[in-house]
This record gives C-alpha cells, sequence and structure tokens, in this order.
C-alpha cells in the first residue's frame, strides 16, 4: 500500500463508514427486534469491509463467519423462537425527553471520545507507515495474528475456550425447562 | 485512515450506548451491546495497523467472549421470557435487593 | 516475700502469666462445653451454671494471686518497665509482643484482678442464662484488659483494646436487660470509632519509627517514643486520634452518651466492670499514649484549654445531670462522668499531685462505683426495680445494705477519710497550680455530688417506709458480704493510708510529668521533619 | 502504724507525760463507734429488724407534721438486747477519753512557760511531690481547751443520751454515731495541719448528718439531714478553696510551717484576704452563720442530745476554732476580719428576731446559737480570739444545758402524751406552760443558762459577751481593723455598726429567753388534764449532767475573769484563759490590735453598765408584755399576721433559697441538661442524627438499586462520562 491513500481507497473507506454509521442509526431507530437485527448485520458487513481495508483481513473474514453468521443467527433465532413483534412488544421506545437525554449523552460521549483520541498516538511506538500491509505482503494475513495469538496471548487464548466451555454450559443450564417450572 | 477510524469507532459506540439507553426491549439492547463491542473492535483494528498486530489478537478475543456473551445472554432473556412473558426490561427488576 | 518470689523467678513470667491464665480458664470452659437444652435456659436453677462459674472463680481468684506478688515484687525506686517480657511476634512487621509495667499499670493491674474476682461473685446469682459462653466471656475481658495494661507495643496495644471490647458488647448485648441491644450497639459503635482511627495513628507511628536500614516499622513504645519523628501538623492529628479513641472510653464530655445506656442495660458484674476498670483505660490511654506521644500537642495552650474545659464541664455537667435521674444506676454513671472529669483534669494539668491525684481517682473511682453497681445489682435482684422512685425507707428492712450503701456513697462523695477524698483533693490542690480558674470550677463538684447521692440515697434507704413490695426484702446474705467487705475495707485504707499506694505510683508519675514537660519544651524548640 | 516521731516529741517538755497519750484521746471514741456500731449491725443481722409494718405504723404514728421528731424515742418499747454493752461502751469511753484529757492538761500546766505546741507524727497521709500531709496530732493551749470542752460536755451528753434514748430500738447505731462524731471532733480540734483538720470537719458534718436523719422514717428528718450536709458542703467548698491558694502560694497545709511564714504574708493583700474569706466561706457552713445558716434550725430534727452536743456546744463552733486557730491569716487580713464582723454581727442580730417568734421550744434555741455563734465570730474577727474561745466555751456550758434541759422537758411531755395515747406536738411551747412545778431542778437550771446567756453577772455568759463587746468597742480605735476599710466604709464605723448591733442582739436575747422561759415553766399549765398527771421530773441520769453544766454555766466566768472585776473585787486570777492561750493567739492579737490598745476603765466600766442594763432590760420587757397566762394550745391556736408572721416562717429565707437556687438548679439539670443536650442534643441531634444520616444515605443509594437495568445503564454513563471528562482535564492539555 502507498503511503498516501488513492482516492479509490479513500472514497470505499468513506463510503462504508457511512454506510455503518446509518445503519447503525437506523439499526437503533427500528421497533422489530428483527429489522433491527437486519440492519445490525449490515453494520457489520461494513465493519468487515472495514478491517479488510485497514489491512486485517482475517479478522474482516472472521467478523462476517462469527459475528454476522452465527452471533446474529442465534439473534434472530431467538428472536423467532420467542415470538416477539407483537404491538405491545413493539411499544417499546421511550418518551421524548428521555430520548433527548439519551442524544445529549451520546453527543457528550461522541465529543469527549473524540477530543481523547486527538490527543493520543505516543510516536515512538508507531510502526512505520505501510508496515501491516508490508507484513500482510509478506507473512499472509493470518500469521501477523496467529504468532502473537500462540506466543504472547497464548494463556489468554487457552482461558477464552474455559469461558466459552463455561458459556455453553451456562446457556444449557438456563435454557433447559425446570421440572418445577410449570 | 487512523483518525477517520477512530471517528466511525467513536460514534458507533454512541449509538450503540443511545440504543442501551432508548430500548425496553432486551434483545435489541443486548444488539446495542453488540454494536459497541463492535465498535471497539474497530478502534483494536485500527490501532494495530499502527502500533502492530497485537490490537487484532483482541479483536480476536472480544469476538470470544462476544459469542460466549451472547449464548449466555440469550439463554437468560429465554429464561426470562418463559418466566415473565416479556422481555420488557422494566418489568424486569429481579436485581432488586 | 521479695526473696520468696525471687527465687520463682517471679518477675519473669508473671505478666504472661496473667495473660495466660484466664486464657486458659476460658478454654477450660469451651472445653468443658455448653449444658444441653435450649440457650435460654435458667442455668442456676438446673444446675448447670456451677461449673462455668466455679472455673471462672477460681481462674480469677488464682489470676488475683498472681498477680498480687507485683506489690512487692514492684520496686518503685528502679527507673523503666519491670517485669518485661519481650518476644517477637510479627518480625516483618516489626511488631513484637512486648510486655511491662511501671508503677501505674500495676495499681491498675492489681485493681483488674481484684475487681474480676469479685465481678464473679458479684454475677453468682444473677446470670442465670448461657453461663458457660457468659465466663469465657469474662475471662477474655480480663485478659484483653490486663493486656491493654502491660502492653508495651502499640500493635499489642491496640489489639488487646479490642479483644476487650468484643467481650463487653455481649455481655451488654446478651444479658443485659430490656434495651441491651440499642445499648450495646452503641458502645460498641462509639468506640469503634475512636478506635478504628487510633489504629491509623498507630501505624502511622509505626512507619514513623521504622528502622532506616531495613525499613521494617518498629511499634515498640519506646521506639516510638524516641524515634518516631512526625511533624507538628501529622502530631496534631495523630493526638486528635488518640484523643478521640480514649475521650470515648473515658468517657469525656460530649462523648459520654453510650456510657449511661451501657450501664443501665449491662447486667451487675457488666457494669462493675465498665465503671471500674473499662473507662480507667481512656485515662490510662491518655498517660500512657496521647500524652507523652505528643508532648508538644497535649501541652499546647489551646488544646490543653479545650480539654480542661471538657474536662470541668464534665465534673459540673455530670453532676447536675445525676441529680435529675429517676434511675440509680444511671445516676451513678452520669456521676461516672463527672469522677472521670477529675482524672482528666489532673492528667492535663500536669503536676505530680494532679496527676497523682487521677490516679487516685481511677482506683478509687474503680473501687467506689464498682461497689455502688454491686449494691444495686443486689437490691435489683431483690426487687427488679432500679427506679429510685420505688424504694423508700428501706434501711429499715435491710440495715447491713443500708450501711453498705452508707459508705460506698460516703467514699463517691468524697468525704475526708475515705478514698473518694484522697483523689479528688490531690487533683483540684494539683489543678489548682496551673490551672486555678478550672480548679475552682471543678471544686463545686463537691457540692452537687453531695446533692445528688445524699438525694438519692435518702429516697432509697431513709423516708417512710410506705411500699408494700418494699417490706420483706431480705439483707444481705454471706456471699455478698464477701463481696462487699473487700471493697468497704478499700475504702477505709485508701482513704487514712494511701501512702503505699502512693509510694509506688509516684516515680512514674513524676516521670510522666517531668519527661512530658521536657520533651515538650524540645520538641517546640527544635521543628521535627516530617514522615519520610 | 503508729510510729511517734521521736524528733518532734523528744525535744518537747510534754514528751513522756500523759500528753503523749494524746492520740488516745480521739481512738477512745472511735473504738466505742467501732464496738457500738458492730452491735447495731450483727444484732439487725441475728434478730431481723422489728416487723416492718408495724414499724412503719409507728414512723407514722402521729402525722401532724414536723416537730415532733422525738416522738419516736419513747413510741417504740423494744429494748434492744445488747444496750447494756452499749450503756457501759458508748459513754465509758468519753469518760476515759475525758480522764485522758484531763490528765494531759494537768501534764501541759505542770509545765511552766510551755510555748511550743507538742506535735505528734504518725504517719505519712499524703505524700506526693513537694505536697506532704502527714497524720499528726497538735496539743497546745488552745486545742487542749477544745479537748476538755469536746470530751468534757461530750460526756455529760452520753451520760444524759443514755436515759434519753434509753427506749429507742436504735440505742446502739444512736451511740455508734455518737462515738463516732466525738472522735471527728477531736480531730479536727487535734489536727495538726488544715487536711486533717478537714477530716475531722467533714467528719462532723458526716455524723451531723446521720444524727439529724436518725429518725430516718420521716422525711422532714431525712430532709433535714441532707440539707445540713449539702449546705455545709457549700462552706467546705471554700475550706477546699483556701486549702489550696495556701499550697499554691506557701508549699504547705502544715499549722507550724505556716506560722513560721506568717511573717512573709502580704498585710492586707488580696491573697491573703482570699484565702481568709474562703476560709471563713467555710465558717459560715459549719457555724451557721449567714448566709448559710439556714440548715441549723432545721437540724433539730435530730435527737435532743445531737442538738445539744453538734448543733450547740461543739461542731457548730469549729468555724471559730478555725479562725482562731488560723489566726495568723486572719491577723494579716483585715478586710476579712471587719467581714467576719459584720456577718456574725449581723447573723446575732437576724437571727434572734427570728428567735423571738418561734414556738418550737428547739427552734428557739437553734436561732440562739446562731444568734451566739455571731458573738463569737464578731469575737474572734475583731481579733478578740480569747474572748471568742472564752464565749464558745461558756456558750458550750450554758447551750448544752438548755438543750438538755429542753431535752428533759421534751422527754417529759413525750412521755405524757404517751401515758394517755395523745398524738400532740411534744415540742410546742403552748402546749406546755407550768412546768415549774413538775420539774423543779430542770426549771431551775434552765433559769441559770437563760440568765447567763442574757448576760447578766456574775453569770459565765456575763464575762464572755462583755469582753467580746468591749473589745470589739476597743477596736473602734487605732486598731489595723479600724484602719481598713470595708466596702468603701471606714473600719471604725462598721465597728460601731457592728457594736450596735451587738447590743440590740443582746436586747432581743435577753427577751426570747425569757419568753422561752416564761411559756414553758410558768403561767398556767396547757398541757391537758390526763398528762398533767404524768408530768414528773426526768430520771437521775439525765439531771445529773444538767446539774453539772449548771454549776459550769453559773461559774464558767471565772475562768477568764476581767481586771476591771478582779481589782474590785477578790473572786480569782485575772484572764486565766487569755494568758493560757496566750502563745497561740497573742502574736495575731497583736497584730490586729496595732497602735490601739485596751479602752480606759472607765469606758469599759460604762459599756459594762449599758450591756446589764441592756440585759436587766430585755427580761423586765419580756416579763411585763409577754402574758403566758392568755397562750392557747397549738390545736386552738390562731395563725401569726403581719410581721409576726414573717419572723414565724423566718423571713421566708428557705422559701427565697428555694426558689432561687434549688428550683432552677433542678430544672436547668433536668430539661436543658439532661433532656436538652443529654437527650436531646447529644443523643438526638449527634449520635441518633448521625445514625440518621447514614440510614439516610444508605436509602438514597439504595433508591439507585431498582433492579432496572435501564437506570443502571445510565449510572454507568454518566460515571463513564465525568470520568473521561476528568481524564479529559487533567491529563491533557
Amino acid at each position: 500500500m502507498p503511503d498516501v491513500p488513492s482516492l479509490f481507497y479513500t472514497f470505499h473507506f468513506y463510503l462504508f463508514g457511512l454506510v455503518a454509521m446509518a445503519s447503525a442509526v437506523v439499526f437503533v431507530t427500528r421497533r422489530s427486534p428483527v429489522s433491527a437485527a437486519m440492519w445490525l448485520v449490515v453494520v457489520m458487513f461494513s465493519l468487515a469491509a472495514l478491517y479488510v481495508m485497514l489491512d486485517a483481513q482475517f479478522i474482516g473474514v472472521i467478523q462476517v463467519l462469527v459475528y454476522a453468521g452465527a452471533i446474529m443467527v442465534v439473534f434472530l433465532f431467538v428472536i423467532m423462537l420467542l415470538n416477539l413483534g407483537h404491538p405491545a412488544e413493539l411499544a417499546d421506545a421511550r418518551g421524548l425527553w428521555w430520548k433527548l437525554a439519551a442524544g445529549a449523552v451520546g453527543l457528550g460521549l461522541v465529543a469527549e471520545l473524540f477530543t481523547l483520541v486527538r490527543g493520543a498516538t505516543a510516536a515512538p511506538y508507531t510502526l512505520p507507515a505501510g508496515y501491516a500491509a508490508q507484513q500482510v505482503a509478506a507473512e499472509g494475513a493470518i500469521a501477523p495474528v496467529a504468532g502473537p495469538l500462540f506466543h504472547e496471548y497464548l494463556l489468554a487464548f487457552e482461558v477464552t475456550s474455559v469461558v466459552l466451555l463455561a458459556a455453553i454450559v451456562g446457556a444449557v443450564v438456563l435454557g433447559k425447562r425446570r421440572a418445577d417450572a410449570r | 485512515m487512523l483518525a477517520e477510524s477512530l471517528f466511525f469507532s467513536a460514534v458507533l459506540f454512541s449509538i450503540g450506548v443511545i440504543g442501551v439507553l432508548t430500548r425496553r426491549n432486551a434483545i435489541i439492547v443486548f444488539m446495542c451491546v453488540e454494536l459497541m463491542l463492535n465498535a471497539v473492535n474497530l478502534t483494536f483494528v485500527a490501532f494495530a495497523r499502527v502500533y502492530g498486530a497485537g490490537g487484532q489478537v483482541f479483536v480476536f478475543l472480544v469476538m470470544t467472549v462476544a459469542a460466549a456473551e451472547a449464548a449466555v445472554g440469550l439463554a437468560i432473556i429465554i429464561a426470562l421470557f418463559r418466566h415473565r412473558h416479556t422481555v420488557d426490561l422494566q418489568n424486569i427488576n429481579l436485581l432488586k435487593g | 516475700m521479695n526473696e520468696f518470689l525471687t527465687s520463682i523467678g517471679y518477675m519473669h513470667w508473671v505478666l504472661p502469666m496473667l495473660l495466660l491464665v484466664p486464657t486458659l480458664g476460658a478454654a477450660a470452659i469451651w472445653l468443658h462445653g455448653a449444658p444441653g437444652g435450649p440457650p435460654g435456659d435458667d442455668d442456676v436453677a438446673s444446675g448447670t451454671a456451677g461449673a462455668p462459674r466455679l472455673i471462672a472463680l477460681v481462674t480469677l481468684a488464682a489470676e488475683f494471686v498472681v498477680s498480687l506478688g507485683l506489690w512487692w515484687a514492684y520496686d518503685p525506686a528502679v527507673a523503666g518497665w519491670q517485669a518485661a517480657f519481650n518476644v517477637p511476634w510479627i518480625p516483618s512487621w516489626g511488631i513484637r509482643f512486648s510486655l511491662g509495667i511501671d508503677g501505674i499499670s500495676l495499681m491498675m493491674i492489681l485493681l483488674t484482678t481484684s475487681i474480676m474476682v469479685l465481678a464473679v461473685l458479684g454475677g453468682w446469682t444473677s446470670i442465670r442464662r448461657r453461663t458457660h459462653a457468659y465466663y469465657a466471656l469474662l475471662l477474655i475481658l480480663t485478659a484483653g484488659m490486663l493486656g491493654v495494661f502491660m502492653s508495651l507495643d502499640l500493635f499489642l496495644f491496640y489489639v488487646m483494646w479490642e479483644v476487650m471490647l468484643v467481650p463487653m458488647y455481649f455481655i451488654v448485648g446478651v444479658w443485659g436487660g430490656d434495651r441491651r441491644l440499642y445499648a450495646s450497639i452503641k458502645f460498641f459503635l462509639y468506640t469503634m470509632v475512636g478506635s478504628l482511627l487510633m489504629l491509623v495513628a498507630i501505624v502511622y507511628l509505626g512507619l514513623a519509627a521504622r528502622s532506616r536500614l531495613t525499613g521494617i516499622p518498629d511499634f515498640s513504645y519506646d521506639a516510638i517514643l524516641a524515634t518516631a519523628r512526625v511533624s507538628h501538623t501529622a502530631a496534631f492529628w495523630l493526638f486528635g486520634a488518640f484523643f478521640l479513641a480514649f475521650a470515648v472510653k473515658v468517657p469525656m464530655f460530649p462523648f459520654h452518651t453510650w456510657l449511661p445506656d451501657a450501664h443501665v442495660e449491662a447486667p451487675t458484674p457488666g457494669s462493675v466492670v465498665l465503671a471500674s476498670i473499662m473507662l480507667k483505660l481512656g485515662t490510662f490511654g491518655f498517660i500512657r499514649l496521647a500524652v507523652p506521644l505528643f508532648p508538644a500537642v497535649a501541652t499546647n495552650a489551646t488544646v490543653r484549654a479545650i480539654v480542661l474545659t471538657l474536662a470541668v464541664i464534665g465534673i459540673v455537667y455530670g453532676a447536675l445531670v445525676s441529680l435529675v435521674q429517676p434511675d440509680f444506676k444511671k445516676l451513678v454513671a452520669y456521676s461516672s462522668v463527672s469522677h472521670l472529669g477529675f482524672v482528666m483534669l489532673g492528667i492535663f494539668a500536669l503536676t505530680v499531685q494532679s496527676v497523682q491525684g487521677a490516679l487516685m481517682v481511677m482506683i478509687n473511682h474503680g473501687i467506689s462505683t464498682g461497689a455502688l453497681f454491686f449494691l444495686i445489682g443486689m437490691i435489683y435482684e431483690r426487687r427488679h426495680t432500679r427506679l429510685i422512685e420505688d424504694y423508700g425507707g428501706i434501711a429499715r428492712v435491710v440495715p447491713m445494705f443500708a450501711a453498705a450503701l452508707t459508705v460506698v456513697t460516703f467514699s463517691s462523695i468524697g468525704v475526708p477519710g475515705t478514698n473518694g477524698f484522697i483523689g479528688e483533693f490531690l487533683v483540684l490542690i494539683g489543678a489548682f497550680r496551673t490551672y486555678p480558674v478550672y480548679a475552682l470550677i471543678a471544686a463545686t463538684a463537691v457540692i452537687f455530688s453531695a446533692a445528688y447521692l445524699l438525694w438519692a440515697i435518702q429516697r432509697i434507704l431513709f423516708n417512710a417506709l410506705d411500699k408494700k413490695a418494699n417490706f420483706h426484702i431480705p439483707d444481705l446474705n454471706r456471699r455478698e458480704l464477701a463481696l462487699l467487705i473487700p471493697l468497704l475495707a478499700g475504702i477505709v485504707w485508701l482513704g487514712v493510708y494511701p501512702e503505699p499506694v502512693l509510694r509506688r505510683m509516684e516515680p512514674s508519675a513524676e516521670r510522666f510529668v517531668q519527661s512530658v514537660q521536657t520533651r515538650a519544651i524540645a520538641q517546640n524548640q527544635a521543628p521535627a521533619g516530617g514522615i519520610e | 502504724m503508729l510510729i511517734q516521731s521521736a524528733a518532734s516529741a523528744g525535744t518537747n517538755p510534754l514528751a513522756g507525760t500523759a500528753a503523749g497519750w494524746m492520740w488516745a484521746i480521739p481512738l477512745l471514741p472511735l473504738l466505742g463507734f467501732l464496738i457500738n456500731g458492730l452491735v447495731a449491725l450483727t444484732s439487725a443481722a441475728h434478730f431481723g429488724p422489728a416487723d416492718p409494718t408495724a414499724a412503719s405504723h409507728a414512723a407514722h404514728g402521729d402525722d401532724d407534721g414536723a416537730g415532733h421528731g422525738d416522738a419516736h424515742a419513747a413510741h417504740a418499747s423494744t429494748r434492744h438486747r445488747f444496750a447494756a454493752v452499749t450503756s457501759i461502751v458508748g459513754p465509758g469511753v468519753l469518760v476515759a477519753a475525758f480522764l485522758l484529757a484531763a490528765a494531759a492538761f494537768l501534764a501541759m500546766r505542770a509545765v511552766p512557760d510551755l510555748s511550743a505546741p507538742f506535735v505528734q507524727r504518725y504517719f505519712s497521709w499524703m505524700p506526693v511531690g513537694d505536697l506532704s500531709v502527714d497524720v499528726a496530732f497538735r496539743l497546745d493551749q488552745l486545742s487542749m481547751v477544745m479537748v476538755l470542752v469536746v470530751t468534757g460536755v461530750g460526756m455529760l451528753i452520753h451520760i444524759f443520751s443514755v436515759g434519753y434514748m434509753r427506749e429507742d430500738p436504735g440505742y446502739p447505731r444512736y451511740f455508734a454515731y455518737l462515738n463516732l462524731f466525738v472522735f471527728f471532733m477531736l480531730v479536727l480540734v487535734l489536727g495538726a495541719n488544715y487536711p486533717l483538720l478537714f477530716i475531722g470537719w467533714e467528719g462532723v458534718g458526716l455524723c451531723s448528718y446521720l444524727l439529724i436523719g436518725f429518725w430516718f422514717s420521716e422525711k422532714a428528718n431525712a430532709d433535714a439531714g441532707k440539707k445540713a450536709f449539702i449546705v455545709n458542703r457549700i462552706g467546705d467548698f471554700g475550706f477546699l478553696i483556701a486549702m489550696f491558694l495556701l499550697f499554691a502560694n506557701y508549699g504547705t497545709l502544715d499549722f507550724s510551717a505556716l506560722q513560721a511564714q506568717a511573717g512573709a504574708f502580704v498585710f492586707g493583700g488580696p491573697l491573703i484576704t482570699a484565702i481568709a474569706l474562703f476560709f471563713f466561706l467555710g465558717c459560715t457552713g459549719k457555724s451557721a452563720q449567714i448566709p448559710l445558716y439556714i440548715w441549723l434550725p432545721d437540724a433539730m430534727a435530730g435527737p435532743t442530745p445531737v442538738s445539744a452536743l453538734i448543733h450547740a456546744a461543739t461542731m457548730v463552733t469549729a468555724g471559730v476554732y478555725l479562725i482562731a486557730r488560723s489566726n495568723f491569716i486572719f491577723a494579716a487580713a483585715p478586710v476579712a476580719g471587719l467581714t467576719v464582723i459584720v456577718v456574725g454581727a449581723l447573723t446575732a442580730f437576724f437571727a434572734a428576731t427570728i428567735g423571738l417568734k418561734q414556738w418550737d421550744i428547739k427552734k428557739v434555741l437553734a436561732y440562739s446559737t446562731v444568734s451566739q455563734l455571731g458573738y463569737m465570730f464578731v469575737g474572734v474577727g475583731a481579733g478578740a480570739y480569747v474572748a471568742g474561745i472564752f464565749h464558745l466555751m461558756t456558750h458550750a456550758f450554758f447551750k448544752a444545758l438548755l438543750f438538755l434541759g429542753a431535752g428533759s422537758v421534751i422527754h417529759v411531755m413525750h412521755e405524757a402524751y404517751h401515758h394517755t395515747h395523745r398524738h400532740d406536738d411534744a415540742q410546742d411551747m403552748r402546749n406546755m406552760g407550768g412546768l415549774r412545778k413538775h420539774m423543779k431542778v430542770t426549771w431551775i437550771l434552765m433559769w441559770i443558762a437563760t440568765l447567763a446567756i442574757s448576760g447578766i453577772p456574775p453569770f459565765s455568759g456575763f464575762f464572755s459577751k462583755d469582753e467580746i463587746l468591749g473589745t470589739l468597742f476597743s477596736r473602734a480605735d487605732g486598731s489595723t481593723l479600724a484602719q481598713a476599710h470595708w466596702l468603701g466604709l471606714p473600719g471604725t464605723v462598721v465597728i460601731y455598726g457592728a457594736y450596735a448591733l451587738g447590743l440590740a442582739a443582746a436586747l432581743l436575747t435577753a427577751i426570747y429567753m425569757t419568753r422561752l422561759m416564761l411559756y414553758t415553766f410558768h403561767g398556767p399549765n396547757r398541757t391537758g388534764e390526763q398528762e398533767r398527771a404524768h408530768l414528773h421530773e426526768a430520771p437521775w441520769v439525765m439531771t445529773g449532767p444538767l446539774v453539772v453544766l449548771g454549776i459550769l454555766a453559773a461559774v464558767g466566768g471565772w475562768f477568764n475573769l476581767p481586771e476591771i472585776v478582779t481589782r474590785a473585787l477578790p473572786l480569782g486570777p485575772t484572764g486565766l484563759l487569755e494568758h493560757w492561750l496566750d502563745p497561740v493567739v497573742g502574736a495575731g492579737t497583736a497584730r490586729v490590735v496595732g497602735s490601739g490598745g485596751e479602752v480606759a476603765a472607765g469606758t469599759e466600766g460604762l459599756l459594762i453598765a449599758v450591756a446589764v442594763a441592756i440585759a436587766v432590760s430585755g427580761i423586765a420587757i419580756a416579763v411585763t408584755v409577754l402574758k403566758p397566762a392568755r397562750l392557747v394550745p397549738k390545736a386552738q391556736a390562731s395563725p401569726e399576721q403581719g410581721f409576726e408572721r414573717v419572723l414565724n416562717n423566718k423571713y421566708y429565707v428557705d422559701e427565697i433559697y428555694d426558689a432561687a437556687v434549688v428550683r432552677p438548679t433542678y430544672d436547668v439539670s433536668r430539661n436543658l441538661l439532661w433532656r436538652g443536650i443529654d437527650t436531646g442534643l447529644i443523643d438526638g441531634l449527634l449520635v441518633n442524627g448521625s445514625a440518621w444520616l447514614a440510614r439516610l444515605t444508605g436509602w438514597i443509594g439504595s433508591q439507585f438499586q431498582s433492579g432496572q437495568l435501564g437506570t443502571y445503564a445510565w449510572v454507568l454513563v454518566l460515571g463513564v462520562l465525568l470520568v473521561l471528562g476528568a481524564f479529559h482535564h487533567s491529563v491533557l492539555p
């Protein structure tokens, strides 16, 4: 990748970013859980595209597979299972003041985050520009992630499996109808 | 592209927060949380480009946790729904001591 | 006597032994086990109280005998700590199990061991439920109180301080009267607030005295006294922490309101221990820690004025409030506020006479007020009321009780020839040298104390015997006489011939006054550095 | 424990004589106290009290108010099991003590020019730092006189009590208290330093308390005892402060050591004046002077011999003794001396006016005692220490006689009522009258005492009272007192004013005493027909001591005859007491006299004539004005009107004190201090308030715990905003 991104690259980067934000806005404003979920899937895809553009091809793929694919499917599955979407369920949003307050909080948060990220880049640790792209070119998309994952973060990686196991067990236990539940 | 990524990330995160604050449907709130996680992932990926691939590892871990969370969280919602026949958070205050 | 004591190496083992004996006694009661049946059962009636009660009595009697040797073995002419016992306890924190006594703690230890024996006798029949737990707690309480008096390590001091707090909380809260929970929680919280601050101060001091080579803190009293260097500001706050801890315990006005409640609700032995010994721990703390550790603060004109004002307010206020109490126990409790005010006046007036007087008041108050609470307990056991108005004219029915109560009352009033006079006189005559106005106001207590106590005993003992319930109260029995006679003897002995006691305490009191004064001057001249 | 100090005893010529046994003089009564106290307690333990219901009934037999305190003496008829032991031990120890005192006195007399006091040091009482208080007795001429008076009069009263109290169920207890009193009184007069004197001082107060409230089942009696003790304590407060001042400035409390420093006292300085005035505050309490005299009339609630011994002859004169003992202090403080004179003179007059309208025979005597004590203070205040002590002595004789005589009368009245089962006031003079026919001996003896107290020569009171007034008059010129100013008034004016008050009081004394005699012994008998048959003279065990006291009251003046008399008549030696006391008080007196001197013989004669004339006219007025025949018994009497009523109610001083001091104290204590500050402010606001605050914060916190995830999310997000904001401000530029 060249130092100065091409117009094509820049255009698509902004495009996917805007799509992600717009879909996110649509997502939180949908009343129906199903359509909300669908819009969220759009956000996920846009993000996957951004990941790819940020030289994280592997993550982009995983994003599509795990998030957009697996997790969102589970969501949709649950929504269907519970048969949500009755008018009573849809009368979900809160009052105007509540929304305004939430919007103000959101804007405040954006403002604060923004000022924070502007002040943050510790120069001594930054890699040379384009290093990530060269690495991908040299080692492929997976090796740069797999290296740290199985060396420095091996313990964390292994613990993740425990977390997943616990989650599976928990989900099974919670999902099981108890004998006395009736 | 770092600044733009971070900007996108901040906006997405805030939208997620607004969603958590305004919605009462447990599943949608849950999805908002997922959105916030994704926003953070974007930050990680963006920084990984500047500071090294360690950030991508974290995204990997976050996804795992998100998956686990989704499993457990949805199981809880199902259990709650069975019990209360609603996923409206206003009607659920089991946390009250 | 001295040869005998030396031959058995008495001074080498006496202090740890004094802590060990009650602990073993408590363990023995625990091993003996609780009686079967529900915990609310009347153990005295069912005869199961006997074993724990006997173990406690024998243990405390042995304790008293062991401690008695100190009377002879202690040599007032020798400066410094005696009967010292010092072993490492938590070396990495510089905490040592360090014990030792001077003339002041000697008398307090003897007071404690003697009063505790009587306290067991005092509750012989009135403590009826959960007796095994009660006697075990009483023994632990004894160990805790003695530990405070003999600790030479500040951390150990704190530990002992808390060790004695817990049993007392339970004694009030479990065996107390109707409002025992309120009283015990109030007692506990009041004391805890102060003692936690004290812990902070102790840790600060321990760090301030840490070794320059190893960085290990040092909590030993002597080391802190010699090497802990704290800034003036820090000293002020540390003194404040100690002050609060001890002022609550004393109790000084306005930290006294836990006392009437705790006294009224506590069972008789609890009241006695509370009044006779535990209140002294507060004033002892002032003498041992708060004042010597921060002489510059303690002798600061403003600080002294505040403390003395509170002390004098306590003296007069306690007396005036006693005047109008309908409950005899409460009356005595408020009179304690008044008496302990004298102790504070004596300590902070900082003359040899006033400090000696303060120590005498501590001893005398232990004897006289202890005896008063015993007497109240005896009559309460017979009539189940503490209200003064429920009595009247009972001197006709219980002449021996009346005689004892009268003598004790006059001791509490401070009539010359009884012990009460010696202490108050010395405090006032000493305080008059440095603070004549405070002494003058405090001296009015001689009028008020006579007023409230005489009015009370008149309404109890004298006047017409006009209530049917009082017609057939039995007089004191042998156990009660055996309990009271030592106290009455003490009242007369200390009133007529206090010289042996004064002689044993004098060098310690003198050292206290002198070291505080000289060190205060030194500290004021050479500004100390802050904690590094 | 008794360690005789060889150092001090060896040098004194009295060592090794009977005076060396002086420690035994107080110890004997103490021994008596122990034995009698043990008898009282053991018998109670063995036999238990009488059936309380019956006892209570006896105590309430007559409910006609105060003033019949002696009722119980005759009411209860249960004689004590060990009464015989008490009858021997009680008076026996006093007889022994008196004999020892007499032997010591003879030993002292045998030593010519004895100037140094004989001090025996027994053990160290309070050695603290530079304070050193020893238990030590000091026998000098002054304490010798006091010891003789205390043991002598005490012995007679003990013997009298054997008869008076023989029917009382508390007989051993009574003697225990009385013995204890004598012990403390002897400690008071023998103590070699102020703290030891203070032991006696408070100890006698304690015994007084116990004996006033001896019949404690009557609330009035218990009240009176309590009042006496508390009022005395106000005085004791002054005594304590005076001691503190002495120690703080002179570093010792020992009489000899202080006297040695007397030269260093700043004459008339504020310090020495303050010391003297604080001591005098103590005296006003113990010796019942204005403003603290109020307890003494109430103290008549005790048995009559107690009134005679404690509240007339000995304890109440302790203040006079204290000033005489501290003469070196008072002589250096003329303003204090003038204060003593003024208070003494006012008390003498004021109490005498109240005495005019009292009906209770003991109350009259009580106010008379207050009045006579006023005279004594005028004497010692004027530096006439000898005169003060002299009057103390003669007063002990005639007032003890009067009280015991009154006791006999009451005893007889009571027995009469007892026989006829009537409940009436045995002490009210309106119920008496014409008793001279039935009680001849008592009647004669009482008249002797009356003439003595009125100041009729040659009875003892004449000499002592005249000496006080004469010396006072002479002090108006040239003495240090005359040169000082008191509240802006020149000392001379004050002294003349006090002299006039003294004369007025003398007139009133003669009137009220004659009134007492007329109403009690003369005129028609008002006891009632049935009772009259039972009136008779008291037994000899009671009249015997009366006779002895009668003789002393009659000839007591012999102890200190003035020169003007001895020059005219060869009655005896001149100024015996004055010479005797000179080593103790001579220097003090000389200091007060200053440049002044004795009055001229002619003036002195005139003064005596005036005094006698006043006394005689007082008696004459009483005899002519008062009509015993018109008196009706108490039950039929109508209440007094106008000023008489004010007098009868003692100027309402008790009521004023009650409203001004006692009630406010109780009210402030109860409502402001206890309910307001303690329960309200500290417990209510601060203690429970902080608990309430903790609960409130907890409640507020718990409101967030709604269980609503939405709320939690809001709180969380707001928290994030805050933290980020703070981070933003602190970290970022």
